[in-house]
């Protein structure tokens, strides 16, 4: 079983940001072909579409009647399919229009001739499609979340889902809170780690791009926020804008049960 | 002439941002038919805005592109500044511009060293080139790596930035973070100018072409900020923009293209060292000199020359900023809504790049729009390809008319995703 | 050592002291203004120091406000005590290297610990400080690297002469003035500082200043400051005997907390005697190294009562539970006495408004 | 306390995998051995202490010791897999290297025992700490009078070691009960609660120690029953688990009401316990 362990990058409707969590990793990139063999990443100029293997990673979400077919051949030819990002694991920003009223008209009001345009209705997480082994929240992703993902896989072992709250790592790295301080109306009470807390680092109001964390009290901190003056529309929002769809929410109170799934690359 | 008969169909673009395809049919070694599609499908990026603080739209527009996504925040600032007659302090405007001095290093060496090069040196993709030349290739990575920290040191990270406001930054970085990017900059300025010399060095098919060039133009070379000036005498503010350029869906290719006065015309790279080389430090004419300076050139396989060109000329732009870096009083200025129509623009570092939008006296968005580069050269690149193939050769086997197109395509490194907003596929589909 | 009759020192002669630290080789540490908050972090001179400004502090809101009175010292705390510099949030405890045959090697990271003297460290710190030195020294096993940066620090402790609305360190028994625990302490007047010593360390110093004798009027005046600033606070945590939370765990009032707790773990992070932590692994691409990290964790977090297949506390309650009923109850039978030292920042950082000892005398019974 | 670990608690020493034994599909046994001669010298243990295993690369996890402790040199751990950590390690062949850091915690007060019954009351899929306990007894059968073990398994299906089941009832003194919640047509033990079979098992009251270690609510429905026969509280003991980090009362993440498993622990005379067994949350 010495054979290398293969790899697929697979895009769906995205804008390609984090593709760049590997394009951007140097020689990280270098080292990463050699301790897997790369069978397909268009951007990086391999081209296999079709190849099985080991490992897929996916960006971008479902939003045409040709990816809902080619999701499911990502899925037959891979062994443990890994999202990567807020389109692909939640549906991304751009699920915000599965909240407008009449998201059809939206195509007529930009094309002249809709008629040509292929689009779904929704925009769906590849976990509305297919099975999903793991999940890398964020948007965008970066490039210590492939790292430790594929450490981890290669070592034989399931990768370490971190959802602990962007708060408690925007302690740990001294920043002064924006919410208390300035009444910033700050997602990091809910929000998952895995930026580092990069808002609040630059004095801003968390924005809520790495998804929700475990056990968010989405209500609690509305609560707060309608204290801070914001109207329950701009609350809604606040909470609506990298993450907008509600399948993609975890419950309040959300017991972590199953959190692993059988099946992995093997060596 | 050969009487065959082809049909060549690139289903799926390497090396592109994004996903696009390539058709196109010959018969009796004429062209029938050819196409460029993009086949990324619409995100709706104007609509989500529409409803939104206006405050909200750095983080939105950001993700219409992960590769340039500080030009679509800075054509988005500049537009909704000038709406509101924000007055911006000097070290507002540096860091604009050393920001994105930092967008156009990450973009324009991973085009280089990722996408363009293997091109010419028989490779599917960079991991083939750092097998051959691995210290090139680590240069390219470490001149890539500036780009990105530059992006960190005012925006935390290189993809979706967080530091940019309306108004300007929503921190300043200190003084210790900007002397160790200095540092890092100096080291590999003289990389790049190796890189340069590198990519200079490489043969390039001598294909002429007659295009209208279209770029921003100021004292300095042109990145958050200008005036527009074309081939054709155009010389245009932002509000303006409109009366010129138009966008229309073109029922055989079912896309949305911009043409200017109805005709095709070029922006990126090439069309702004062609419009601005004059503007170069002297290290840099001087550098060009020996190279045998090609600018203005009409050779679109110059723009890569003209990409590292750019990369070199944006990091000694930003290293002669981070020198004078200085903590601000503020890093923002106050800014006062006020409803009517903004438009904005900059150079990405795939061309111009412009914002128009609506908001109402709450600073609420009503309307946005927002015309990307690669809609722009759409035009440009079908007409390319028509002329740049039927010079190479009908005759030529499947296999070379294939990477030939190719590289003509990466001249123009066409961002699909940018262009998505509003571009898409036909519905008929070819595999 | 003998309590001895403080001395007194001039306003600006307080630079001489920072002076005689750095050249004994001392970091300066000590307050100052960042990011809307009085931080502690290195410091070069006086002017470095939070003059003229005061804290403004209730659940779920921390502002700083220009105080007219012009003294270095005139605010009550910040987001973080001490507890970063001896025991810091992220660190390395050591790096696992794998060679080619498969043999694993340990390696303990070399670090250089400074001397660090802290200038300006509150009553309620100080008594955090001496629970975490509890924890990590005086139990059974030794926290090497705790140690270390704990045998070079210096505590220049001042006597607070302003509380905070959040406040409550008269009713915990820990403040508003240092008893012990300290190298030097000072209490500020308008005019300069009441200076004594609290080790022989902070002895050395003190023979070294351009000290005067203490009049009577300033005696007198701090001792009025101290009971002023004991005044100012009207919060009070009623006193909560062994097993007396723990015994009310059905009490509604928890159920009315977890509807608005977010459980964001903020309280434990800026505690400065919550100790709680976790070690991960962060291994490099190619797979030679790893790196065995070890970072504060909180009982809010999803990985504190993580077992295989079983989560100890899978709701907000009974996260808020822990935290509560460890921190005022099971400390005691712990370390002999509570985990809480008065200083308010877990009501002031908490992002719901929650008042902690509003809720712990509920609970308590105090208020019924 | 160990000297060896009070130097190294943080450090792994590496130990070399000397033998994979697959217990059952999804429980193995590794037998390691420290690296380093001298350490492998100085290391002793109790029965009922544990290690923390590193796994290169990902991470630790407590696991109890359950070889004999008269030869410490080749140190026994039976996993069961059941996540991240324990699932790479079932993956680790014969020479590979893992880290050791240990022996932590409070095991079995054996010693006490001396010259009385031991009964020990195991439930779940094997429970590895009981077994060092067991292997002990036995090995030193002169020391104590009858043996009861006693084992429940949720189905007849998970039982393992079936074999040495067998071996241990066939010796002198020493009684093996076994039980099963359900089970197959074949099953020739007990169908139901392992509390049902304690009533089968005679103890001398005043002269007996019990060893408990199962899942919690089993571990409680066992010591009240005997308590309700007669035993006395403060001859029975359980082992206890949560989450740990250090292993040395340092991490917080083992705690139980006031005590840190890791180092008050993870063994526990009952009194001390039993109010917190199965309460919610602690
Ligand atoms: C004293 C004691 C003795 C034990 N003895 C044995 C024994 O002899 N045999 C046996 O089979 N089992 C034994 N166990 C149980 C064993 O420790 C667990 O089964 C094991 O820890 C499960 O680890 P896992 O990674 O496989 O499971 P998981 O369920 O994947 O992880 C377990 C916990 O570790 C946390 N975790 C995982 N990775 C990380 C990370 N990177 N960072 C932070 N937290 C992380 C998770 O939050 C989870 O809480 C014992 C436990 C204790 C307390
Ligand atoms: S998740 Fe964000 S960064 Fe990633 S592809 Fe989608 S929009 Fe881009
Ligand atoms: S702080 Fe929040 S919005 Fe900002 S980068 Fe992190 S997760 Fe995204
Ligand atoms: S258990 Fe909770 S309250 Fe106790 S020390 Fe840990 S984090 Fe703090």
């Amino acid at each position: 079983m010495d054979r290398k362990v293969t790899l697929a990058v697979h895009k769906f409707s995205s804008c390609d940001g984090c593709q760049l969590a590997l394009l951007n990793m140097g020689t990280t990139l270098v080292e990463l072909a050699e301790r897997v063999e790369v069978k397909h990443f268009a951007e990086a100029g391999v081209l296999e579409e079709d190849a099985q293997v080991d490992v897929a990673l996916v960006e971008g979400s479902v939003v045409t009647a040709a990816d809902e077919q080619r999701i499911q051949r990502v899925r037959n030819n891979s062994k443990y399919l890994i999202t990567m990002g807020a389109c692909a694991t939640s549906g991304g920003i751009q699920a915000l229009k599965n909240l407008a009223e009449d998201p059809e008209s939206w195509t007529a009001q930009i094309y002249p001739q809709p008629e040509f345009i292929d689009s779904l209705e929704r925009s769906s997480a590849i976990k509305a499609y297919v099975e999903v082994d793991f999940e890398l929240w964020g948007c965008p992703i970066n490039s210590q979340q492939i790292t430790a993902v594929v450490t981890q896989l290669l070592s034989g072992v399931v990768p370490w889902d971190d959802r602990e709250k962007l708060c408690i790592e925007c302690k740990r790295r001294g920043h002064v809170c924006t919410l208390i301080t300035q009444d910033a109306p700050c997602m990091g009470p809910v929000t998952r780690n895995g930026c580092g807390a990069l808002c609040p680092a630059f004095g801003r109001a968390c924005y809520g791009c790495y998804g929700d964390a475990s056990l968010p009290n989405h209500s609690g901190l509305a609560v707060r926020f309608n204290g801070l003056g914001l109207l329950p529309k701009q609350v809604e929002q606040r909470f609506t804008l990298i993450h907008p769809d509600p399948d993609a929410r975890l419950p309040i109170g959300n017991s972590d049960k199953q959190r692993h799934r059988e099946g992995q690359a093997d060596e | 002439m050969s009487k065959r008969k082809i049909t060549i169909d690139v289903p799926s673009l390497a090396r592109v941002e994004g996903e696009g395809a390539l058709h196109l049919k010959i018969e009796q070694g004429a062209l029938q038919y050819l196409q460029f599609k993009i086949y990324e499908p619409p995100r709706f990026f104007e609509k989500f805005l529409e409803g939104r603080h206006y405050t909200e739209v750095p983080d939105v527009v950001a993700r219409i592109c992960g590769i340039c996504p500080v030009a679509y925040q800075v054509s988005a600032v500049n537009a909704l500044e000038s709406l509101f007659e924000v007055e911006l302090t000097p070290w507002i405007k540096q860091m604009r511009r050393l920001l994105y001095c930092g967008e156009w290093i990450q973009s324009h060496s991973l085009h280089v060293h990722l996408l363009a090069l293997p091109d010419y040196f028989a490779e599917d993709s960079v991991l083939g080139l750092a097998a051959k030349y691995p210290e090139e290739v680590k240069r390219g990575f470490a001149i890539q790596e500036a780009g990105n920290r530059l992006i960190k040191f005012l925006g935390g990270r290189s993809v979706h930035p967080v530091g940019l406001q309306v108004g300007g930054f929503h921190k300043a970085p200190s003084r210790e973070a900007a002397a160790e990017l200095l540092e890092y900059i100096e080291l590999v300025l003289p990389d790049a100018v190796a890189m340069a010399e590198w990519v200079a060095a490489v043969p390039l098919p001598d294909d002429q072409q007659d295009f209208n060039a279209v770029a921003l133009t100021c004292e300095d070379y042109p990145f958050e900020a200008g005036r527009l000036k074309s081939d054709s005498g155009l010389d245009l503010a932002e509000n303006q923009y409109e009366d010129h350029f138009k966008e229309q869906q073109s029922p055989h290719s079912t896309a949305l293209w911009s043409l200017l006065e109805g005709d095709d015309y070029l922006v990126g790279p090439l069309a702004r060292l062609n419009l601005n080389v004059e503007s170069l430090p002297p290290f840099l004419s001087e550098l060009l000199a020996k190279l045998g300076n090609p600018f203005p050139s009409c050779n679109m396989f110059h723009s890569m020359l003209a990409r590292a060109v750019e990369v070199c000329f944006a990091l000694y732009q930003s290293a002669e900023i981070l020198k004078q870096y200085q903590m601000p009083d503020s890093p923002s200025v106050p800014v006062n809504v006020k409803p009517g129509i903004g438009c904005g623009w900059s150079e990405a570092p795939r061309g111009l790049l412009w914002h128009r939008y609506e908001v109402d006296k709450n600073g609420t968005i009503l309307a946005a729009k927002i015309v990307p580069p690669t809609s722009q050269n759409q035009a440009r690149i079908e007409k390319d390809l028509t002329q740049s193939l039927q010079k190479f050769g009908f005759d030529r086997p499947d296999q070379e008319l294939r990477l030939h197109s190719e590289k003509v395509i990466r001249n123009y490194d066409p961002c699909i995703s940018c262009a998505t907003h509003f571009l898409s596929l036909t519905t008929e589909r070819s595999s | 050592m003998e309590q001895q009759i403080p001395s007194f020192l001039l306003r600006n002669d307080l630079s001489v002291l920072l002076d005689l630290l750095v050249a004994d080789g001392y970091q300066l540490h000590g307050p100052q203004v960042r990011d809307g908050a009085i931080t502690y972090a290195s410091i070069s001179s006086l002017s470095d120091l939070p003059v003229g400004y005061q804290d403004q502090q209730k659940p779920g809101h921390y502002q700083l406000a220009e105080d007219h009175n012009k003294r270095f010292f005139h605010w009550a705390n910040g987001p973080q005590a001490l507890k970063p510099l001896l025991y810091p949030a992220r660190e390395v405890l050591w790096q696992a290297k794998r060679n080619a045959s498969g043999s694993i090697q340990f390696i303990v990271p070399v670090q250089s610990f400074e001397k660090i003297a802290v200038i300006g460290v509150k009553a309620c710190d100080i008594a955090a400080l001496k629970l975490q030195d509890q924890h990590f020294l005086q139990g059974e096993y030794v926290d090497p690297g705790y140690q270390a940066r704990r045998e070079g620090l210096l505590l220049v402790a001042v006597n607070c002469s302003y509380a905070a609305s959040t406040c409550f360190c008269v009713s915990t028994g820990d403040g508003p003035s240092v008893e012990s625990g300290f190298d030097i302490a000072l209490t500020e007047l308008d005019e300069g500082f009441l200076v004594a010593a609290g080790s022989e360390k902070g002895e050395r110093f003190l023979t070294r200043l351009p000290l005067q004798n203490a009049t009577a009027q300033q005696l007198d005046a701090a001792t009025q400051q101290h009971e002023t600033v004991a005044a100012m606070q009207t919060r009070r945590l009623e006193p909560i005997a062994v097993g007396q939370l723990n015994d009310a765990r059905e009490h509604p009032q928890w159920q009315d907390i977890a509807e608005r707790c977010l459980a964001c773990g903020n309280c434990t992070m800026v505690c400065p005697t919550c100790f709680c932590h976790h070690q991960n692994d962060e291994l490099v691409m190619k797979g030679d190294e790893s790196q065995h990290i070890r970072e504060w964790d909180s009982c809010f977090g999803e990985s504190h009562g993580q077992l295989a297949g079983f989560q100890v506390r899978d709701t907000i309650k009974a996260r808020y539970q822990q935290w509560m009923i460890h921190k005022l109850d099971s400390w005691q039978e712990q370390y002999g006495r509570s985990g809480c030292t008065g200083c308010g920042r877990c009501m002031s950082w908490c992002p719901a408004e929650i008042d902690f000892v509003a809720e712990a005398n509920i609970i308590g019974g105090a208020d019924e | 306390m160990n000297k060896f670990a009070q130097s190294n608690f943080q450090v792994p020493l590496s130990a070399t995998v000397e033998a994979f034994i697959q217990e059952s599909p999804s429980i193995f046994t590794l037998r390691l051995q420290l690296c380093d001669s001298t350490a492998r010298d100085e290391y002793s243990f109790m029965p009922g202490q544990f290690n923390m295993l590193y796994l290169y690369g990902i991470g630790e996890v407590p696991i109890s010791i359950v070889s004999d402790p008269v030869d410490s040199t080749l140190i026994d751990h039976t996993i069961r897999v059941v996540g991240r950590v324990t699932e790479g390690l079932a993956k680790l062949k014969v020479g590979d290297e893992v880290g050791i850091r240990g022996p932590f915690g409070r095991g079995w007060p054996l010693a006490l025992a001396r010259d009385k019954d031991l009964l020990i009351v195991t439930g779940g899929l094997g429970c590895a700490p009981v077994v060092a306990a067991i292997n002990f007894a036995l090995n030193r059968r002169a020391h104590y009078e009858n043996i009861h073990i006693v084992q429940g398994v949720k189905h007849s299906d998970d039982l393992i070691w079936r074999e040495q089941y067998d071996r241990w009832n066939q010796m002198n003194g020493v009684e093996v009960l076994l039980a099963a919640d359900a089970a197959g047509p074949a099953w020739p033990f007990h169908t139901g609660q392992i509390t049902e079979l304690l009533d089968q098992v005679t103890l001398s009251d005043d002269s007996c120690l019990v060893l408990i270690c199962g899942p919690e609510g089993m571990m409680k429905a066992a010591a009240e029953k005997l308590i309700d026969d007669g035993i006395s509280p403060f001859s029975i003991y359980v082992s206890l688990e949560r989450n740990m980090q250090c292993a040395v009362g340092h991490c917080g993440h083992c705690q139980m009401g006031p005590d840190f498993l890791c180092k008050d622990g993870p063994v526990f005379v009952y009194p001390d316990v039993r109010h917190r067994l199965m309460q919610e949350g602690i």
